[in-house]
């Protein structure tokens, strides 16, 4: 290979690691804006539209890790939330175990049941594969709802008791969950980013564009899915558990019906699926949208507000099919 | 250096319901060969890369490599070992760049992204797509597909490289360029199997070439003499080969 | 004018499968609001005055908002009433688990929750400051139907077994259990425990096992659409109760009686409420009258509890003379309303330790194809029970 | 349990699964053979059984003499539905399965909140109709004329649907889902092809919303109930396969009775999800599959 | 003059691919278009198809302008188009491709008489009736997708490259049986790059370069030209 070959390679490599680079900047950039918006935004209802979409966010984004990256569409990532919800729900009320505890053991449990899962779900191909994680919710939430350890139908109450960071409970006070939705948004983007441009990241890639080629160049699909749902799984139940412990009250229907699975897919969908910034984008402009339609429009009782959710819904996904991030990103070969 | 024989088939058979499209096929790949596997539409030559490469597993026969049994290994694993192929029907990574795609052969070799994407690169460049190295793979036209198949493939740093049908569809004075870079790949040390249709590509390119018919060995020897093989004129080559 | 204006919040789920029980509760709170924001000359309290007369006259304004029987909903919005729209008290949830979770911030902001129509006795079991239900819940519907059977017994009618039937909801378990405990505590065998799914496809199955257990009593709580499809499936199985007695709900709603013709004929439901009353109040016609203009049926069960909770809260207000939510939870602490100054047929209006009125006596209503006619207890009762339900 | 009442629950189960079968045989259509997502089909179910309801009040004829004309219209409104919305979700190239998904679970809801809007949200039902409430009493074992009367009308659809399959219009069908762009190398004009199928498609399901109409209440959500068991019916009858749906809508009936007997009722749906696992489990492509 | 291309100029996001292209083809010829890689001839051919919109430029067929007009309407007015991927219905079998060929036709004759025409090309097809397209060896899928295109009894037939993945034995089989189409009346726009063998049987010839025309003539002319021949002959 001649000289000026090795040089080109070597700038192209630049470039490229600039791009990362520059990746990381606005994303310091845009979470320290937002970071600042409580400073703004005032208004408790407001700061809870804020705290959801964050939430929102972050789910979406841990469901993008297998739906978009590794092209594995699950619609039954609730069955993962809810097993956050009810991990730190039954450990902080009936045993006393800070919800910080049990959001992790709750997303060590949804990871170990999506791999295990994984073994039976992972050879079945596109619809065949959504319905099957669709079904699977549906029997968690079924056999909570009958499971009188965890409240069944009753749903678990957590008690009141006073402001603590430990407990992650705050009467009125919605700064701090914000901040921890915050902080979670940025840990599940920083661990996207980081797989982005990891074998595995590439890795899922592959599996998502073409199974048997990737499986022609080394790629070890099953357990690049299997990895992919750990993650995607550990992070959604994490999310699972602040969400309980920001609402303090959760029952089956609430945490774990099929509706959530539709709407942590939702904002990755709308904003660009398999993309860094797709899932907060769709959930900043998706979850506000929601709030305020219903919160304005629902009380009239009329079914207007949702007239008009479902026909915005709609002319997203067709006007912009491939995310709305797509207005943002230059048109050239490469992604966003 | 073992031996000079990489990989050998013993009595390969593959079956689709009533049809054979391979029949007890033994077959060996000597070392630093180019091999031309060459043999009628529907002969059974892209089901025995599926076999060798793992796609399939074969219904009944073995496959060894470098005297190891792999005929259950699973695709992945084997092209560790250093079994590459590449698809008769290109089957790129779409939404991916073309650079990426070839990235994806390179991180067999490379746990690294920096170095992975350095190592694709470079083998872009080494087959002539590094032009198209950012464009999305899917924009393609058909030849460059199978370009990029064959970079993607070279990526893997094999010992064995199954190349189905990568030559076809170029002018003759681009597939002169492309048997120069077949010549480069095995001047590395990658023994290359090539199926191929273009008689003029297989006389010149391969140094020993086997004939499949109806899913049977049908002939094996050197291009001249296949040529010449009356059985591989009336099963594959036409009358016009015999007048030459 | 210059009166000042006392904004209620108003938590139903206007839209999904219960979104006609919030548009029911609208109309409710609307004819409430009418009594207390005009001069109404009926016995009840708020009524005479225009406006609250403790606050000057001051006119209730009522804001509403949608939950869609999600808790996390309820409770945004109950914040954002609180915040936003600073209301001095908010009413609601009928789904219990909403109620639950915004009686909770209620507790935290200081603003009394008058928790209408929900019947989950776990509400009252936090021991919330301001937490109030006027009416009663499950463990006193329950008891009254027990009492009911006692009472049927000791008339020489035989009652022996009871079958209970309810959904997979907060509503129907907290019921089961209380009917379950009932049951075991006064010697009735439990013929059928069935637990099943809400708004099922289908439901030949479960009244399958109920035709085979054929209790004296079959015992359902189940929302609308399962008591619709219930009544038709348990008819197209050739199955007819010996009675019914249901925990209220979709079977004190007009549409299932509708929907289901002369199958009811005779169906027993618990009440918290009797148009017979009427008889003996006069005025509770006319409000009747009053709802009816709005939503073109008669108060029921649900949008009766509805109404008189509004005039409660609205009287508690009047007597606290301020909007300060303490003194309105004090007030409400204070209540102490006779029976005969409500619509209701309770006994009186005042609240335990627990927020809870220990005396809003339910009723039993029995459907004689054409109105609902109260059959117990006796001292409001004009009519005996039809026992068994088909004659 | 008695054996006449275990087969009460068999012969219940058993016409509850060819409703399912009905209500899935347009999802069939769509979603098993154009291989396109609908998650408005509860929702089409839905218009239809409104319809029903709506065109007995006014012309006070039978609910089975305004089917025809519910079909008719129904066929309009999924033709509408794939030219005014899924037309253009099938255009993109990155990820159509998500955005048909989205597209027509933004358009569900649009229908349900346009229902409450036109309707309002309370539950209506047809009062008095022919079949309505009538049961033929086989010794002892009842089975509904409503009932009755959906399996023989999901029979036929089925016939229906397979026949139509086998036409060229069918396979137009199925080779506009193999590849959009290449159906006009034959003169197939893929837009046209796919709005009959929705059109079909709508239509079959407004049969069922038809017949639905005589025995179930009607309200906004009430698609809801019965939109991821026709999913799941199609999925596990095995996609591309008429036949298939069929006959999963009566296991899935089946099932479900007889889960309900043995766990509790609430738990039936159980029955029929762990069935599908499990039959994907062995068979990737359900029952019948050909995709 | 059937078809005729006049400063056709089409372009893949912005970048031209061809331009400013003009090709007439006869009634009854057989039109070769040669070039490199990358230099157009697909496009050409799916800007006539309809495949593509053209930026700029005409195309008449028939004295119609066709140009702008959907794929399938294209293909009702009696063009047929083999791409270069073939663009097969993979799932559906090779029977129902074929059978799909003839959509057009109602009429039982039309469908029958191209059918037989096909077996007698390759009988392989029929062999593997049952067979689904994506499981046919590479060559088979070249087979189909010819013989798809003469279910649809074009008037003018294109091919893209049909020599491509075809064993040597049958590829001047093919070559006879594009000159037997056109004694069967049907005009024929070849791309090929087999450029000696083609030229064999063709009337006329086209060469194009980095998407522009740099020679026309006859198939002879075309054969003698040294820059084609530089480029074609011999390997
Ligand atoms: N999955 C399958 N199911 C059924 N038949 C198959 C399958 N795969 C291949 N075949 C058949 O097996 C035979 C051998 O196919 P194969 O692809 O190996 O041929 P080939 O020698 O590569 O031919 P070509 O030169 O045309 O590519 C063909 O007749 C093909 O139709
Ligand atoms: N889908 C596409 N998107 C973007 N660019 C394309 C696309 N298809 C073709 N091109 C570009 O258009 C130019 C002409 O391509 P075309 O396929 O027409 O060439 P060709 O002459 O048929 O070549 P080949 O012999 O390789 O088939 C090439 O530069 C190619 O890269
Ligand atoms: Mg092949
Ligand atoms: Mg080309």
């Amino acid at each position: 290979m001649t000289d000026s070959t090795l040089t080109s390679l070597k700038l192209r490599g630049d470039a490229f690691i600039a791009k990362r680079r520059r990746q990381l900047v606005v994303a310091a950039a845009v979470f320290a804006a937002v970071a600042c918006l409580p400073l703004g935004i005032r208004d408790v209802y407001l700061q809870n539209v804020l705290i959801l979409t964050l939430l929102y966010a972050a789910v979406s984004q841990s469901w993008n890790i297998l739906g978009g990256y590794c092209g594995q569409i699950s619609l039954g990532h609730a069955l993962y939330f809810g097993i956050g919800a009810y991990a730190a729900s039954v450990l902080y009320v009936n045993y006393d175990i800070v919800p910080w505890f049990g959001m992790v053991v709750g997303g060590l449990l949804s990871a170990a049941l999506a791999v295990a899962l994984g073994f039976m779900t992972f050879r079945l191909k596109g619809h065949y594969f959504a319905i099957a994680t669709l079904v699977i919710a549906e029997i968690g939430l079924v056999l909570v709802h009958n499971w009188d350890f965890v409240g069944g139908a009753l749903g678990i109450q957590w008690p009141f008791g006073t402001d603590s960071f430990w407990t992650l409970q705050f009467a009125r006070d919605k700064v701090p969950y914000f901040y921890i939705a915050l902080g979670l948004l940025v840990v599940v983007w920083l661990v996207t980013y980081l797989i982005e441009n990891s074998r595995w990241g590439f890795w899922w890639r592959a599996v998502k564009d073409d199974p048997e080629a990737a499986e022609s160049l080394g790629v070890e699909v099953f357990r690049s899915k299997l990895a992919a749902a750990a993650v995607s799984a550990f992070f959604t139940a994490v999310g699972g558990g602040f969400y309980a412990a920001f609402v303090s009250y959760i029952d089956p229907e609430s945490v774990m019906s099929f509706r959530f699975s539709l709407l942590f897919a939702l904002p990755a969908v709308l904003g660009g699926i398999g993309t860094l910034w797709g899932a907060p984008l769709g959930a900043a402009i998706l979850i506000p949208l929601t709030e305020i339609t219903r919160s304005y429009l629902g009380g009239s009782g009329s079914g207007l507000d949702l007239i008009i959710y479902g026909a915005l819904i709609m002319v997203v996904a067709l006007a912009k099919p491939e995310g709305l991030l797509s207005l943002f990103t230059r048109k050239s070969g490469g992604k966003a | 250096m073992t031996s000079d024989i990489l990989l050998e088939t013993r009595g390969v058979t593959q079956r689709f319901g009533g049809l054979v499209a391979n029949s007890d096929v033994s077959i060996s790949i000597k070392r630093g060969e180019i091999l031309g596997l060459i043999g009628p539409n529907g002969a059974g030559k892209s089901t025995l890369f599926a076999a060798i490469s793992g796609a399939r597993v074969p219904t009944s026969g073995s496959i060894l490599f470098e005297g190891v049994d792999i005929t259950q290994m699973p695709a992945a694993e084997r092209c560790r070992l250093g079994i590459a192929r590449t698809f008769q029907v290109p089957r790129s990574f779409d939404s991916m760049s073309v650079a990426e795609n070839v990235m994806i052969g390179a991180f067999v070799r490379n746990s690294n992204a920096t170095r992975a994407r350095a190592a694709a690169l470079e083998v872009l460049d080494y087959v002539g797509l590094d032009g198209r190295a950012d464009a999305t793979a899917g924009q393609l036209t058909p030849p460059e597909k199978r370009r990029l198949e064959v970079a993607r493939a070279i990526a893997t740093e094999p010992k064995l490289l199954l190349l189905d049908e990568v030559l076809t569809g170029l002018t003759p004075s681009e597939a002169r360029l492309g048997m120069d870079l077949v010549r480069k790949v095995r001047a590395r040390g990658i023994t290359v199997v090539m199926v191929e249709h273009v008689m003029e590509i297989v006389m010149q390119l391969v140094d020993r070439a086997i004939v499949l018919n109806l899913g049977k060995l049908l002939a094996e020897g050197s291009p001249a003499d296949i040529v010449r093989n009356e059985d591989v004129i009336t099963a594959y080559l036409g009358d016009r080969h015999r007048a030459a | 004018q210059g009166a000042p204006e006392v904004v209620i919040g108003v938590l139903y789920a206007m839209s999904g499968p219960s979104a006609q029980v919030g548009i029911d509760a609208r109309h409710a709170f609307e004819t409430a609001a009418e009594i207390i924001n005009g001069s109404f000359d009926f016995d009840m309290p708020t009524a005479k005055a225009a406006g609250l007369a403790g606050l000057g006259g001051a006119k209730v304004r009522l804001v509403y908002a949608d939950h869609q029987a999600d808790p996390q909903k309820g409770r945004a919005e109950a914040e954002r009433l609180i915040t936003q729209d600073k209301v001095t008290a908010l009413i609601g949830c009928y789904q219990s688990a909403v109620s639950s979770t915004v009686s909770a911030v209620a507790e935290r902001y200081g603003v009394p929750f008058l928790c209408a129509d929900s019947s989950s006795p776990s509400l009252q079991r936090k021991k919330l400051k301001f937490f109030f239900r006027p009416a009663a819940q499950d463990e006193m519907f329950s008891a009254a139907m027990f009492d009911f059977f006692d009472a049927q017994k000791k008339k020489g009618k035989k009652i022996d077994s009871v079958g209970l039937f309810y959904e997979d909801t907060i509503f129907g378990v907290d019921s089961s259990n209380v009917q379950r405990k009932l049951a075991t505590e006064r010697g009735y065998k439990i013929a059928a425990d069935i637990k099943y799914k809400s708004n099922s496809p289908s439901l030949s199955a479960e009244v399958q096992q109920l035709k085979s257990a054929d209790p004296d009593v079959l015992m359902p709580s189940t929302y609308t659409t399962d008591a619709i499809l219930l009544v038709k499936t348990m008819a197209e199985l050739g199955y007819k109760p010996k009675n019914l007695v249901a925990q209220a709900s979709g079977f004190s709603e007009q549409v299932t009686f509708d929907a289901v013709g002369d199958k009811l004929i005779g169906a027993i439901s618990r009440a918290s409420f009797s148009l017979d009353l009427a008889a003996k109040r006069p005025f509770i016609g006319k409000v009747n009258e009053m709802y009816k203009a709005r939503s073109s049926r008669d108060l029921n069960d649900n949008s009766s509890r509805e109404l008189m909770g509004l005039v409660i809260l609205a009287d508690a207000i009047d007597r606290a003379k301020s909007t300060d939510g303490t003194k309105i939870r004090d007030a409400l602490v204070a209540t102490d309303i006779p029976g005969t100054r409500t619509i209701m047929p309770w006994a009186r209006v005042h609240f335990n330790d627990e927020g809870q009125n220990p005396d809003a006596s339910p009723v039993l209503l029995q459907y004689t194809g054409s109105k609902f006619v109260t059959i117990f207890p006796d001292d409001v009762a004009i009519a005996a029970p039809i026992w068994p339900m088909n004659g | 349990m008695t054996a006449q009442a275990l087969i009460q629950v068999l012969a219940s189960g058993l016409l509850m699964g060819l409703i399912y079968a009905l209500i899935a045989v347009g999802l069939s259509l769509i979603f098993g053979l154009m291989d396109v997502v609908n998650f408005a089909h509860g929702e089409f179910l839905m218009i239809a059984m409104y319809a029903t309801f709506g065109l007995v009040l006014w012309t006070t004829l039978d609910p089975i003499v305004v089917a025809p004309l519910v079909v008719g219209l129904m066929f309009c409104v999924g033709a509408f539905v794939y030219v005014a919305v899924v037309r253009y979700a099938m255009r993109t190239k990155a990820n159509a399965g998500m955005v048909q998904i989205f597209s027509t679970f933004g358009l569900a809801i649009l229908i349900q909140g346009g229902a409450q809007y036109f309707f309002t949200p309370d539950y209506r039902s047809i009062k008095t109709s022919w079949l309505g409430g009538h049961t033929l009493d086989l010794a002892g074992i009842f089975l509904p004329w409503p009932q009755i009367y959906g399996g023989l009308i999901s029979i036929a659809a089925f016939a229906a649907l397979s026949l139509i399959s086998r036409t060229d219009f069918g396979k137009a069908l199925e080779a506009t889902r193999e590849d959009q762009g290449a159906v006009a190398l034959v003169g197939i004009n893929r837009n046209k092809v796919f709005a009959v199928g929705w059109g079909l498609g709508a239509a079959l399901v407004g049969l069922a919303g038809t017949v639905l109409a005589i025995f179930y209440y009607i309200h906004p959500q009430v698609g809801a109930t019965f939109g991821t068991i026709a999913y799941v019916t199609v999925a596990l009858g095995g996609f591309g396969s008429v036949f298939g749906a069929l006959v999963a809508g009566v296991i899935v009936g089946l099932v479900e009775a007889i889960t309900a007997l043995i766990l509790p009722p609430t738990m039936k749906a159980v029955g029929i999800y762990a069935l599908y696992l499990a039959v994907v489990f062995f068979r990737p492509s359900g029952l019948f599959g050909k995709l | 003059m059937l078809l005729e291309v006049k400063s056709l100029t089409t372009a893949y996001d912005g970048l031209i691919a061809i331009s400013d292209i003009s090709v007439d083809v006869k009634a009854g010829e057989i039109v070769v278009v040669a070039g490199a890689n990358g230099a157009g001839k697909s496009t050409l051919l799916k800007s006539i198809a309809g495949m593509e919109r053209p930026k700029s430029g005409t195309v008449t067929f028939a004295g119609d302008r066709i140009d702008g007009l959907a794929g399938h309407l294209i293909t009702a007015r009696g063009i047929a188009y083999v791409p270069e991927a073939k663009r097969l219905f993979p799932r559906l079998t090779v029977a129902d491709n074929l059978r799909l060929g003839s959509y057009l036709h109602a009429d039982k004759a039309d469908r029958e008489a191209p059918l037989e025409q096909v077996f007698t090309l390759f009988p392989r097809l029929k062999e593997r009736l049952p067979q689904k397209a994506a499981t046919l060896s590479g060559g088979e899928q070249q087979m189909l997708a010819i013989g798809r295109a003469l279910m649809t009894r074009p008037r003018l037939l294109m091919l893209d490259e049909p020599s491509q993945g075809i064993m040597p034995k049958l590829v001047d089989e093919i070559f006879d049986a594009v000159k037997t189409i056109r004694d069967t009346g049907v005009t024929i726009l070849l791309v090929e790059q087999r450029l000696v063998e083609s030229l064999e049987i063709a009337d006329r010839a086209y060469v194009l370069q980095t998407g522009r025309v740099i020679l026309e003539g006859s198939a002879a002319e075309v054969r003698e030209n040294p820059d084609v021949r530089k480029a074609y002959l011999g390997i």
